[in-house]
């Protein structure tokens, strides 16, 4: 038995460590550092239907714990990734999600057309943290209905199952996630970043050329337990977890809330190899733990150590 | 690629200006002047790694040293760091300066401004050693903050210019260079982008090398933080940390 | 001159540097180091009709850059506090900021009324991130209209100025910021707590005995100043910033995302002395950044180096 | 009321447990057994101060000794920092043990439990200055986080129990107590709340002084993190930090 294997729709994971989108690029870099082939799965940077650019730099800013970015969805297009990236990908025993972003309901719904065909594509991610601007720039991530209607849209066309990203900007995460429950979502993803912002104190100019930027890292890590916490309990949707995790005791932690797979961020740029760190470490931390298989830890703080999902 | 390398000296050689020395088996890897290593300064804080670029490298002795300006939480905490203790590095990252533009006999003028001198050291040292006559522009703030003239010196004729006068010829960089009709055959400059961007301008027509910075994310060409624009494309960029931080006048919008 | 002096509704601040609710109890230890009329004002622990106990311990943890906590409201009691705190208070030259909380509106306009009469009691300060028992437990805080009929009903009954605390964990914090202007605020004082939660790694139960708390610290300072950026330019209300703030530098980076002046919460944990310290570090910023008067700041990343509000 | 102290030495004694001593002008307002320090223990992270212990003052020497088990992120960064090293201490905090409760010629049983047994050592010394009679009791997990018990022997009998029964007596500090059929003018003790609740029911009659834990905030009384329940009061409260951490039993619900 496999003690990190993990059964999710559309996905059999070795185990349930995987790069965040836009964290990883499209993989060549780590590819330098270490065997795509070791992680559980890989999700690809936000996927738009033309290439875009994104925004002027500067794009981080540095804050507690924590880092802010826009990049502003800087991507090829999806062509290119279909004919570039994708394939150079499927040299690897890797599931790829991607991740796909838009402006409009049909942008999502063209690009999940045409990318959840490719071969290694196992499952989409819905970036629902981006403006709606048909809805006035509003986030589609930050009103159910719309969150809704973009799942429904984009789970018709899709070839494979599909993961919403929540974001954490809203009053209530738990109508968010029970509204893309109801519209047909096979697994939700969270959490995506915070809107912040830092100030350089000698030009008294914001420090991205953005303004607000999303914040990453540790500093978000408990903002997103308790997400997760909540939103675990209140639907029955799979939650592939993420938001500061470091290390493998963050796992367990992000398991314990209620997830059942988790994403590494940010602390990829703070170490390149710590996805293959956290999945060497996990197992003698089970052990300490006295624990079997991994996913006996998801819900474990609020089920008693009964197993939710299990991937046998 | 990433190491925890011993601190051999870490010393102020100017205002607020500091000559870190490491040791580490990660010095073989490093051979292009114009590379940086990517230094994670604190434990748990700061969170971000810094860019840093190459000053020398010594393979005989496996070190490498590293000129920096302690300004922020992390170059900060870097220059309180002591002999012995360990920093934790990635690198060497990036394409560095084009030595091989050059061949023995022909001329090199290298610039520098400000904390864009120390990665001309090494690049220094490598021309020289192929027999490429090099002239050093080197320009600062004030006098309190020049460092490595001499060493310079040792490798062709340096002019130092500072934007106060406090010392050497008072001015930029461009200034030097017009006042003694400096020529050559390439030109590498490093330093803040209004002066890269006037070295471009002024040189439209020859070979021109420019070693850029950003702010960056990974480091490694996977977040997109540090991109920056190509000429006559609404969507074409360049990675600093990956493609660059060296590119041709040109190449990038600056 | 003294460059530090503000002005604000109720309130003649000889800087404005004051201690945050809740992290300062009502002064008494924190007087056993240092003089608390070098204080701007101070923000006195949340007051309710009754005294309450709170939640059971732990109640406190740990997170990066941050902290986690579940205190509960415990309180002695708005009768104790006008007998026994409040006339202890009074031998400092310091103004007082009433936080005032409570689980229906009729018992906020009770506490109003009455600790808005105490002659040191300068101003209040609305507590709205506590749950309206009367509306199944949703906090007043995240609603509009529900804070904005709480403000109404305190502004009618009290006797000095009211700022209203906006809790961080909505949508659209512009929008709760409007509402409360509209409904006849004084100022507003952002952010109160991001609502966060940690599990044990070795029990895998949550580390506070109440499951969630209220996430401070400088982990959330990226998200304190890109709310009162936001706020800042949509109301013209006064804001007194915090979250996160350590330093002098912290404080001028408030100001210039639209505070008029700040409140210094769980740094006093970490430095029983930073209140006094970044009051004195202050003067010799101003010179660093060339800024006669602190409330030049004000604002400054988005309207140019205009003076919003002065203290003269 | 806050230092930043210098480390004379902090060396292992136990698996996982240190022994820290500070030098420092804050040494001499220590006075008071089972008071403690309040410990800044990185300059950003982790944030919260982490509340130990004084184990031992000494006035003459400006130094006191903490003894602490490593184990989270604080305690860890502590355990490796060295000599000449410093931390910042704020304290003394808290209301420790009565020595005044009892007269020379008297008996005191002291009982700890693992990481409570630090604080005994400052009263040991103390009450045997005043001529008072002590036996100590001393409970552990196992053999490899026993610490002090000779140390402790120099004041008076001394017996330790594991749990896992590696060494002294198998079992708990109430079997001990019971076995050896210990009596006392008054009993002070520091450990795991389960300890301590055993032995204020053992003893309802007589004088017990208990030292609590409670996770901190403030430490200082100003933020209501580490309050317990009065007996027979919905409403009444003690802070560990300030009110604490000794209390009477009896005094405070366990
Ligand atoms: C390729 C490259 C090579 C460099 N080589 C050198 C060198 O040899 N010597 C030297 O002194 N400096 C060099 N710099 C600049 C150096 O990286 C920054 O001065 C440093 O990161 C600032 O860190 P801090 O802790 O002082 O500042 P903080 O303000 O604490 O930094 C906060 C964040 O902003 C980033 N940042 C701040 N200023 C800069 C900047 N100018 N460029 C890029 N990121 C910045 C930091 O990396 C960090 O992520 C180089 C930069 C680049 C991109
Ligand atoms: C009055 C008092 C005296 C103490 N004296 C000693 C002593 O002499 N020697 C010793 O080894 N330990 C002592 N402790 C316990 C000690 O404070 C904790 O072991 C320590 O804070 C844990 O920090 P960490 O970095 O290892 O753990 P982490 O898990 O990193 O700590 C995270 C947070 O939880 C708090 N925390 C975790 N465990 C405890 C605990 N058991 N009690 C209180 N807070 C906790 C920490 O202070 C910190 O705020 C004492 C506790 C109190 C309240
Ligand atoms: C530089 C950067 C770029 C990101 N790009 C994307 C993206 O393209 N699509 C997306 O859904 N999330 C994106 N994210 C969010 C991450 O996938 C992740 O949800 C978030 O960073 C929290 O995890 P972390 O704290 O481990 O970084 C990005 C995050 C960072 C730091
Ligand atoms: C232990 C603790 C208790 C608090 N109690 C209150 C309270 O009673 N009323 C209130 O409005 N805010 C309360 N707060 C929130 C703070 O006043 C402040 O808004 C928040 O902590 C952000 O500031 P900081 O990061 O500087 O701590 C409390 C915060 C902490 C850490
Ligand atoms: S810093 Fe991440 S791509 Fe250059
Ligand atoms: S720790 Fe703050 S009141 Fe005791």
């Amino acid at each position: 038995m496999n003690r990190l294997a993990v059964e999710l729709p559309g996905l059999s994971l070795k185990n349930p460590i995987m790069p965040a989108s836009g964290c990883f690029g499209f993989g060549r870099e780590y590819a330098k550092f270490y065997d795509l082939s070791v992680l559980g799965a890989m999700m690809i940077k936000a996927t738009t239907l033309d290439a875009r650019f994104g925004n002027p730099t500067p794009r981080v800013a540095e804050t507690p714990s924590g880092m802010l970015n826009a990049i502003g969805l800087q991507n090829p297009g999806v062509d290119y990734v279909l004919a570039e990236e994708l394939p150079w990908l499927a040299q690897y025993d890797v599931p790829i999600i991607a991740n796909i972003a838009g402006s409009t309901v049909e942008e999502y719904v063209e690009v999940a057309k045409r990318i959840s065909k490719a071969p290694n594509v196992h499952a989409l991610e819905l970036n629902i943290s981006c403006p709606n601007v048909k809805k006035g720039g509003i986030a589609f991530g930050t009103v159910p209905e719309i969150a809704a209607e973009l799942t429904r849209a984009v789970k018709e066309e899709s070839a494979v199952p599909v993961y919403v990203k929540l974001s954490p900007n809203v009053t209530n995460i738990v109508a968010m996630a029970k509204a893309v429950e109801q519209a047909g979502a096979d697994g939700l993803t969270m959490i995506n970043t915070l809107v912040g912002m830092r100030i350089d104190v000698k030009t008294a100019k914001p420090i991205l050329a953005n303004g607000t930027g999303g914040l990453s890292g540790p500093a978000i890590k408990p903002i997103a337990i308790r997400m997760i916490y909540e939103v675990s309990q209140a639907v029955s949707l799979p939650i592939i977890g993420m938001g500061g995790i470091q290390s493998a005791e963050d796992v367990i932690e992000f398991f314990y809330a209620g997830a059942s797979a988790v994403a590494i961020g940010t602390a990829n740029f703070i170490d390149p190899y710590v996805c293959p760190h956290i999945i060497h470490d996990l197992p003698p931390l089970l052990d300490e733990l006295g624990i079997q298989h991994i996913s006996e830890c998801t819900g474990r703080s609020w089920n008693n150590g009964q197993t939710v999902y299990c991937g046998t | 690629m990433k190491e925890n390398m011993t601190i051999i000296s870490n010393r102020q050689i100017a205002t607020g200006i500091y000559e870190l020395t490491l040791a580490g088996s990660l010095v073989q890897r490093m051979h292009t002047p114009g590379q940086f290593v990517h230094v994670k300064v604190g434990d748990r804080e700061p969170l971000l790694r810094r860019p840093l670029s190459l000053c020398d490298i010594n393979h005989e002795a496996g070190e490498c040293t590293i000129i920096y300006r302690a300004e922020g939480a992390g170059t900060t905490l870097l220059s309180q760091k002591l002999p012995g203790d360990t920093v934790d590095v990635l690198g060497p990252l990036g394409n560095g300066f084009s030595v091989s533009a050059l061949s023995s006999g022909q001329r090199a003028l290298l610039v520098g401004g400000g904390i864009g001198v120390p990665p001309l050291y090494e690049l220094a040292k490598q021309l020289v050693n192929k027999g490429v006559f090099v002239t050093i522009v080197l320009g600062f703030q004030t006098k309190d903050v020049v460092f490595y003239e001499e060493r310079f010196a040792s490798f062709g004729g340096t002019y130092v210019a500072t934007v106060d006068g406090s010392y050497g010829m008072k001015g930029f960089v461009t200034d030097v260079i017009q006042h003694h009709a400096l020529s050559f055959h390439v030109l590498y400059a490093c330093g803040p982008k209004p002066m890269l961007r006037a070295l471009a301008n002024e040189f439209p027509h020859q070979d021109v090398y420019l070693s850029l910075e950003e702010r960056m994310g990974c480091g490694v060409g996977a977040c997109f933080a540090c991109v920056c624009r190509v000429p006559h494309s609404e969507t074409a960029y360049k990675k600093v940390c990956s493609d660059g931080p060296v590119f041709r006048a040109g190449e990038v919008v600056l």
